[in-house]
């Protein structure tokens, strides 16, 4: 049994369904990559296991609990942890506000992992006291990361995290999540750099038009032809 | 030909462009790559008008249109795509895409009162040429719904789709790659390659995926702290060891461990 | 020498007390709208009706406490009655926003739905108001009137010009430093206030990091209703409570919210008094000033008034006007939705 | 298809409620009602076009309708030969030193380049045009303002049909509207807003006290018609016969007929705005307006002059406003500078436009007839209300009285709670945009 | 059957307060009359409300259309405020022929306006009452005063009536300013007039409106320690408001020495009968419904011509509590000379002659000095 499963979910944004008896799951310590076309609804799947958006049939599962009927902010307390694709900081509070409010249920002493934030994205140091608003793009994302590490989950979702941001700290992010992924944590995430994804990934999904195409492991996938002619660039 | 003379900008105070000079000439797909925050964006901005030089000029063709704004600098063909997608959300992407071509006769109201007729027909061959980006961005199924409920990715094609409305001379391309499908991005960049070839755009590349650079871009301009860092082919600049340090890296620590 | 201190004295009396008292209630007035435009983002034109309502019922618990022989000494009794009024408003507006805002926040409304929403909350105020204390006049302050009377300052000073400080004044100064004080610590010191701050940027991201809306939302209107309350029974005790009155103050007090930039609670008090010393210097007639100042026994003929009081809050609002056209989101840089 | 149904049912609900009123208080009422709806929905199509289609957050209505309503009185009331006499040369040199001071100013601003200079430069001239204009004008305002003070005390008009004053009086708030938008076009939502309020209490302050224009605060009445009056209708004997032959009496039926030929008047006006509003909407203009409505940026960057296009909407929707203006006005058959208040003539309008739905014309014309049918029904509406409410309790008691009392406040109440209800259940307007 | 009786005021609105005491005032004659049984032999008179606010032509225009139209009332008590009230009569009552009689409209304009004789008015024109107040202010030996009016058509029209008046007379007026109703705040008004200097300050006002507002804020500064009070200023809520500082401050408002007044105000339960235009209310219902009497029909055309008998003599003299009297003499054919509680005599175009209570505030309430 995963660590985190969403089961057959189907649904979408009221109108048409986007997902179609769509599953996907995380193992503990495990990293799981989701990649797909645009719109394949990639990010749907991640709201939807995120209680976002109401799926009319299939369940979330987390550590073996059913969590399908609980609020997103019920879900954060369960240790659930979450970077959104777009609109992930807050553009009129600084950097360090941000990073505090990822932590803002926690209630023992953020300055340690704060510190760490800022070893991963020094950039984000230097920039501490500025508006997020007034970030550059692969900035900004760096902070959504590491809003969403400051909340130490117990599960953290990614929806294309190193989007915008620099080869560099792209390594270094992906480096940091592997680390983060031994220390038990599982990891769930949407990528577009598929195939530096799926290098690291243990589980690999497909998403097609809200249906999975091909589940394998990361390094099946890799091998695949098909997936990699129509998903990863050839 | 786009020439970018020391030019400079400043947010209360901090250089975010720092005295950069550097040419884009005609014809080229000229790439610009740098560190986050190195000043990419910011260079884009100034030249397309939406913040004004604190010093330094941009010329366009040898003319001075340092200042200009935005939509003077799109009659005179220069057009740019927004790094963080600025669809028109409540259009749908048809209206998107259609909204664009410039001398709509249709947007002149005493036109659409005297000479419907006139107006529609254009209108028609709008949506012609609307249809056949969609189409080419592989969006036709979201074609009617509201740009504001596209995908990430989906949303950068339409950005990318609204260049290509009108013959423009030079594009500015803010990271059209970020969140895009890579099949799909080589899709766009063999587009890019067509419209510079086939209708003689030129275009300027921001993206942080050295293939998709690799793949279009001559030369390539590396940007640093608002500086220009380093140019040249990318296999000079993937050399460069300032570059690397500063930008490129050397590839995952972990993996081979994992 | 006495003329010089005659000239300051005039000027205190007429053009400065009265300024800074006004200044501090308009402010007051607009912390509260400011505080709602910059955690909930729109503007509410029911609050002056808010003042209104939260002041009735410290009026009525005052007249009760009155009847009943309580009260402050030299204060006014209001101050007693002043948290029950709270109380009541705090009741009301949660209730309004239940049956009226809630809606349009899970609808993600856009913020003029909300403007308008608020306008038909203004209505509604507005009738109740009326229906309970009527739309008379009302007298409910006591105490102590004067800090120091003009007569009284004559007599001790010898100076021919007197000056007055009214005990409502003194207090309304006070509590609006106090007030604005505590706002700006709780915003951006406290976690709560924080997290409104977040709310208030990205909603959904908020909802990400565990922030509980509903809570943010509660606190945001229990301090609006504090505010509008005290503002409201303060102005009330300086002037007096007429509900049309109140509605009339929302003007001035959006102007004042404006110009300071909307969402900033310094933002409200600069703009607060920028708003009524500009009304109030620019109408004053300086004739008898200049009088005292200038050589002696010379008096110019004119009024040496800038502009007539006619145009007296035409003045405000162009003065607004510049500000704006060189800060376009006020002098503390608000936010704009 | 479907929204066309809608819109029919919806107007004949309208129409039926209207009807109603007609049978059941009467006929004079139900037509003044909906000769004041079809001028709201006048003002609020003049809205709807700069909220709806460009979203401007203009608050500044109420001085758009007053300019309006000055142009109805500078077109068609008779000169005061008196006055003007009084005024003599010092009117023009007034004149004078106003377009000299603006013309020079202008001037300055565009030759010289941006500077602290300039900007002193620009404020000293203007300042000192206003000086000398006080200097040299304030005296023959005087001297207008003795003329019977009374009775007439300003200049009057120019003797005009009134017919005419609409056209004007569009023009007159266009005109006002290009200068006010040149300022404030660069401010965003709520500070636009306030600007706006701002601008109009300005407009109507001076409607109120430059009594040498307008007579100010003792207002102008009488105001010559574009109809005919009742009195000379009742006279007529063609009119008799046509009362006698519809088996109407003729004081009656004279008051219904004027009001009928107004209401044909505001018709025509209104359709002629409508059909040109959703021509321009449906068309490519319309399609700009909404994408420089959703993010003025990219607009700009897809090569819309976004500033400019501004300032078209603005400058369009503030002569529709001034329309509706002057043709209150003339309804009204007065002037009445202190009639102006932004509840009735910025909120209430507001109000119309967004529960009509706001972007789609036909629900700001919507609005403006349902919020302005129940603006005025709420009144007996409330007072009903009480009496049902009060009917059980015994006849002295203090509570009924009081209640019946403050009936007229019901008037507020329900107003409030309509439009409440109506946001509630049709957050996006009756006809949303789409 | 049951006569209906419009009681047209501004219920809502910056007069308000005022018209809660007149509604009453005017609702207290009908139901007086009505009780008597005596009315056009047995028949019952109503009163029906309808809202001017005041200041919003519009509105009022539309709610007087419903009066005549839907309530079918056969007589108008208002409106209040002379804007409306003008605006009413030219675009309801004179088309439709109706009588309207205004308890408090003030304004000189509607001596002359043209009305085929349908409107009258139980208030005097502020034309006369600039002359009185002119002589109360001189016998006082006062020759410098400040002048500020409300401003609306009362206010304006009174303060030039009174300007003009004093200025002949010889004084002088250091400043003449407006301030508006229901603002927030008068320190710049009251700056400017303490400025401007002056022995008096002539507040040309409402007592519960910016009247009050500048009075306060004048003493409270110092800047003026006397006051004159026209009549929309005077009542016993002000001195009540304001406390004994207001003592020895003197105007002048309609009324006379005729006992009426004060006999409303004992007959008078759950109103104030001193409050301005209250008695003049009351005065204006009571003249439609003995108009009608004597015409013996409700309909305006018929009535509208017995007003003036009514109301002047000769004939028995009729106080407020004496309608049913009244109507015995009307009834056997006899004439009255209505008195009221406002002494009405009307004259010129139909408005009262204007007889003055000249008031002075004397330990907090107001008392009567004289008449004029
Ligand atoms: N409005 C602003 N106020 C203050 N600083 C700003 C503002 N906009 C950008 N900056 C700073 O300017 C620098 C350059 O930003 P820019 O967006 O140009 O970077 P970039 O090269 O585009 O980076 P990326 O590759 O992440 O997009 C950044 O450090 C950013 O913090
Ligand atoms: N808020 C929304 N309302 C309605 N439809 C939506 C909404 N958001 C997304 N969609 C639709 O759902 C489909 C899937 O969207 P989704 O964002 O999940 O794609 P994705 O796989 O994340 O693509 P990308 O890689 O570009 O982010 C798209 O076709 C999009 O049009
Ligand atoms: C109620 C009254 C004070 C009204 C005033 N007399 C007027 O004519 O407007
Ligand atoms: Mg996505
Ligand atoms: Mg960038």
């Amino acid at each position: 049994m995963s660590y985190l499963i969403g089961e057959g979910m189907t649904g979408g944004y009221g109108g048409a369904d986007i997902l179609h008896d769509c599953t996907i799951a995380a193992e503990k310590g495990e990293i799981a990559v989701i990649v797909g076309p645009n719109g394949a609804g990639k990010s749907t799947a991640m709201k939807a296991v995120f209680g976002m958006l109401n799926i009319h049939t299939g369940r979330v599962v987390l550590d073996g609990e059913d969590i399908t009927e609980l609020s997103p902010q019920e879900r954060v307390g369960k240790g659930m942890a979450f970077v959104p694709q777009t609109n992930n900081v807050f553009p009129t509070m600084s950097v360090e506000e941000n990073l505090e409010m990822g932590a803002f249920l926690r209630r023992d002493d953020i300055s340690v992992t704060m510190e760490q934030v800022f070893e991963l994205f020094p950039i984000l140091g230097d920039k501490r006291r500025q508006n997020a608003g007034e970030l550059s793009g692969g900035q900004r994302q760096q902070v959504a990361v590491g809003r969403a590490l400051m909340t130490q989950p117990k599960l953290l979702m990614l929806d294309e995290p190193t989007a915008g941001v620099s080869p560099i700290v792209m390594d270094e992010l992906f480096d940091r999540i592997i680390e983060v992924a031994r220390t038990g944590i599982s990891i769930l995430m949407v990528e577009q750099n598929a195939r530096q994804a799926l290098n690291i990934a243990d589980k690999g999904y497909v998403l097609v038009q809200g249906r999975n195409r091909f589940t394998d492991t990361g390094a099946a996938l890799m091998a695949n032809p098909e997936v990699r002619a129509s998903f990863l660039g050839g | 030909m786009i020439e970018v003379k020391n030019l400079s900008k400043s947010f209360s105070g901090f250089l975010a462009v720092n005295d950069a000079s550097l040419k884009i000439e005609t014809g080229s797909i000229t790439g610009l790559v740098g560190p986050n925050g190195a000043g990419k964006t910011t260079l884009f901005n100034v030249i397309a008008g939406v913040h004004a030089p604190t010093d330094g000029q941009v010329l366009l063709d040898g003319q001075d249109i340092t200042g200009l704004a935005p939509h003077e600098l799109f009659h005179r063909g220069l057009l740019r795509t927004f790094q963080i997608a600025h669809e028109f959300s409540s259009l749908t992407v048809r209206e998107n895409l259609m909204m664009v071509p410039a001398d709509q006769m249709g947007e002149t109201l005493w036109k659409t009162w005297t000479n419907p007729s006139a107006v529609r027909a254009q209108e028609e061959q709008t949506r012609a040429k609307a249809d056949d980006v969609i189409e080419f961005l592989e969006i036709s199924h979201v074609a009617d719904e509201l740009a504001g409920n596209l995908s990430g990715g989906q949303k950068k094609l339409l950005e990318l789709g609204r260049t290509m409305m009108v013959d423009a001379k030079i594009v500015f391309l803010d990271e059209v790659g970020a969140g895009v499908n890579r099949t799909l991005l080589n899709t766009i960049g063999d587009a890019i390659i067509r419209l510079n070839q086939e209708r003689g755009y030129t275009f300027c590349v921001i993206e942080h995926d050295m293939d998709f650079i690799g793949r279009l871009c001559d030369p390539v301009i590396v940007m640093a702290e608002g500086g220009v860092l380093a140019e040249g082919t990318l296999d000079e600049i993937k050399a460069n060891e300032q570059v690397i340090e500063a930008y490129l890296g050397t590839g995952l620590k972990n993996k081979e461990a994992s | 020498m006495t003329d010089i201190l005659n000239a300051f004295i005039l000027l205190s009396n007429f053009v400065l007390i009265p300024a800074i008292a006004y200044g501090s209630q308009l402010a007051l007035g607009a912390l509260g709208i400011t505080l709602i435009y910059g955690i909930l983002r729109f503007s509410n034109f029911a609050h002056g009706d808010t003042m209104a309502f939260g002041t009735m019922f410290v009026i009525l618990f005052t007249w009760w406490f009155q009847s009943m022989g309580i009260n402050l000494g030299p204060l006014p009794t209001a101050l007693l009655a002043l948290p029950f009024g709270i109380a009541c408003c705090i009741g009301f507006v949660l209730i309004t926003d239940r049956t009226v805002y809630k809606f349009y926040r899970k609808q993600k409304a856009a913020p003029v739905i909300y403007v308008i929403a608020s306008v038909g909350v203004m209505f509604v105020m507005n009738g109740l108001v009326r229906f309970v204390i009527g739309p008379n006049d009302q007298r409910f302050a006591d105490g102590e009137r004067f800090i120091i009377k003009a007569r009284e300052f004559k007599q001790m000073t010898g100076l021919s010009e007197g000056m007055s400080i009214k005990v409502s004044q003194g207090l309304t100064l006070v509590t609006a430093v106090l007030v604005v004080i505590a706002l700006f610590w709780f915003l951006n010191k406290t976690r709560t206030g924080k997290s409104m701050r977040a709310y208030s940027d990205n909603e959904d991201l908020a909802l990400l990091s565990g922030i509980d809306p509903d809570k943010v939302v509660r606190v945001t209107w229990i301090l609006a209703a504090v505010l509008a309350t005290i503002a409201g029974t303060l102005y009330g005790l300086d002037k007096s409570f007429k509900p049309f009155t109140y509605f009339q103050l929302l003007l001035p007090m959006f102007a004042a919210a404006i110009v300071g930039g909307l969402g900033s609670p310094v933002g409200a008090i600069a703009g607060g008094f920028v708003i009524a010393f500009s009304e109030i210097m620019i109408t004053y007639p300086y004739k008898k000033f200049i009088a005292y100042i200038g050589p002696d026994g010379w008096t110019p003929n004119g009024l040496m008034q800038l502009l007539a009081t006619d145009y007296k809050f035409a003045v405000s609002f162009i003065i607004l006007l510049v500000v704006l056209l060189f800060k376009p989101t006020g002098l503390f840089a608000g936010k704009s939705v | 298809m479907i929204k066309q149904n809608k819109n029919i049912r919806y107007f004949g609900i309208m129409a039926l409620l209207l009807i109603i009123v007609g049978v059941f208080q009467s006929w004079n009422v139900s037509l003044s009602i909906l000769n004041l709806c079809l001028i709201s929905a006048i003002m609020a199509l003049g809205v709807n076009m700069q909220w709806g289609y460009a979203g401007l957050f203009n608050v500044g209505i109420m001085g758009f309708a007053a300019l309006g309503g000055l142009a109805a009185v500078l077109i068609a009331q008779p000169a005061v030969q008196p006055a003007w006499q009084a005024a003599g040369t010092g009117l023009w040199l007034g004149l004078g030193i106003f377009i000299a001071t603006v013309i020079v100013a202008t001037v300055l601003y565009r030759k010289l380049p941006k500077s602290l200079f300039r900007m002193a430069l620009v404020t000293f001239v203007s300042i000192l045009g206003y000086i000398l204009l006080r200097i040299y004008f304030d005296p023959v305002t005087h001297a207008i303002e003795k003329v019977e003070p009374a009775k007439t005390g300003y200049l009057g008009g120019l003797g005009l049909p009134v017919l005419l004053a609409w056209p004007v009086g569009g023009a007159l708030a266009g005109a006002v509207a290009w200068v006010i938008g040149k300022i404030t076009l660069g401010l965003r939502s709520d500070y636009l807003a306030i600007a706006t309020l701002g601008i109009s209490e300005i407009i109507v302050a001076v409607l109120k006290h430059e009594d040498w224009m307008s007579r100010g605060v003792k207002n102008v009445v009488g105001l010559p018609r574009p109809v005919p009056y009742e009195t000379n209708l009742q006279a007529s004997e063609w009119f008799q016969t046509l009362a006698a032959s519809l088996g109407a009496d003729v004081v009656g039926f004279s008051s219904i007929f004027v009001k009928l030929c107004y209401a044909g008047l505001f018709a025509v006006v209104l359709i002629l705005f409508l059909y040109l509003s959703e021509k321009a909407l449906k068309s490519p203009w319309g399609r700009m307006m909404r994408a420089i409505r959703d993010n003025e940026v990219s607009a700009n960057a897809m090569g819309k002059n976004v500033t400019a296009r501004h300032l078209q909407v603005f400058v369009l929707g503030s002569v529709v406003i001034g329309v509706a203006g002057a043709m209150l006005t003339t309804l009204d058959g007065q002037l009445t500078p202190s009639s102006y208040q932004p509840l009735r003539f910025t909120f209430l309008i507001w109000v119309m436009v967004i529960v009509g739905g706001s972007g789609n014309n036909m629900g700001a014309v919507l609005g403006g007839f349902i919020i302005w049918f129940f603006w005025i029904e709420a009144e007996p509406m409330g007072l009903w209300l009480m009496n049902l409410i009060t009917s059980g309790m015994d006849t002295d008691s203090d509570l009924r009285a009081h209640l019946i009392d403050s009936a007229a406040h019901m008037r507020l109440i329900t107003m409030g709670m309509i439009l409440l209800l109506a946001l509630r259940f049709r957050p996006r307007g009756l006809l949303p945009e789409r | 059957d049951d006569v209906k009786i419009g009681v047209f005021l501004g219920f809502t609105g910056p007069i308000e307060s005022l018209v809660a005491q007149m509604a009453p005032g005017a609702e207290a004659a009908i139901a007086e009359v009505s009780a008597s049984g005596k009315f056009m032999g047995g028949n019952t008179v109503s009163a029906v409300r309808a809202d001017t606010t005041c200041v919003d032509a519009a509105a009022a225009t539309a709610a007087a259309e419903r009066l005549i139209t839907s309530d079918k009332v056969s007589g108008i008590v208002g409106g209040d405020c002379s804007g409306v009230t003008t605006a009413t009569l030219t675009n309801v009552a004179m088309p439709n022929g109706m009588v309207m009689i205004s308890p408090s409209a003030t304004s000189p304009a509607l001596s002359t306006i043209e009305d085929n004789g349908l409107f009258f008015r139980t208030a005097p024109s502020d034309a006369r009452q600039g002359v009185v107040m002119t002589e109360i202010i001189m016998d006082r030996g006062i020759k410098e005063v400040a002048l500020t009016y409300t401003n609306n058509d009362y206010g304006k029209g009174l303060a030039d009536a009174f300007a003009t008046a004093y200025e002949a007379a010889g004084g002088t007026i250091t400043i003449n300013t407006s301030h508006e109703d229901g603002k927030a705040d008068y320190s710049a008004e009251v700056g400017a007039l303490a400025a401007a200097g002056g022995e008096v300050l002539v507040v040309a006002g409402y007592l519960d409106q910016g009247g009050k507002g500048i009075i306060q804020g004048a003493l409270d500064t110092g800047a003026f320690d006397t006051f004159v009070l026209p009549d929309g200023m005077v009542g016993d809520a002000l001195p009540a408001a304001i406390g004994s500082d207001l003592d020895g401050s003197f105007g002048q408002a309609p009324g006379t020495d005729s006992p009426g007044a004060g006999k409303l105000a004992e007959m008078a339960d759950g109103f104030d009968a001193t409050s301005p235009f209250s008695a003049e209310s009351y005065d204006a219902a009571a003249l439609i419904l003995l108009a009608m009497q004597a015409a013996n029909s409700s309909a305006p055309a018929d009535y509208k011509g017995k007003v003036f008998d009514v109301a002047n003599a000769p004939g028995e003299k009729i106080l407020p509590g004496e309608l049913g009297k009244a109507l015995d003499i009307l009834a056997s054919g006899g004439e009255i000379d209505y008195v009221g509680a406002s002494n009405v005599e009307l004259i010129g175009a139909g408005e009262s002659a204007g007889n003055y209570r000249e008031i002075e505030i004397k330990d907090k309430a107001v008392s009567t000095v004289g008449y004029r």
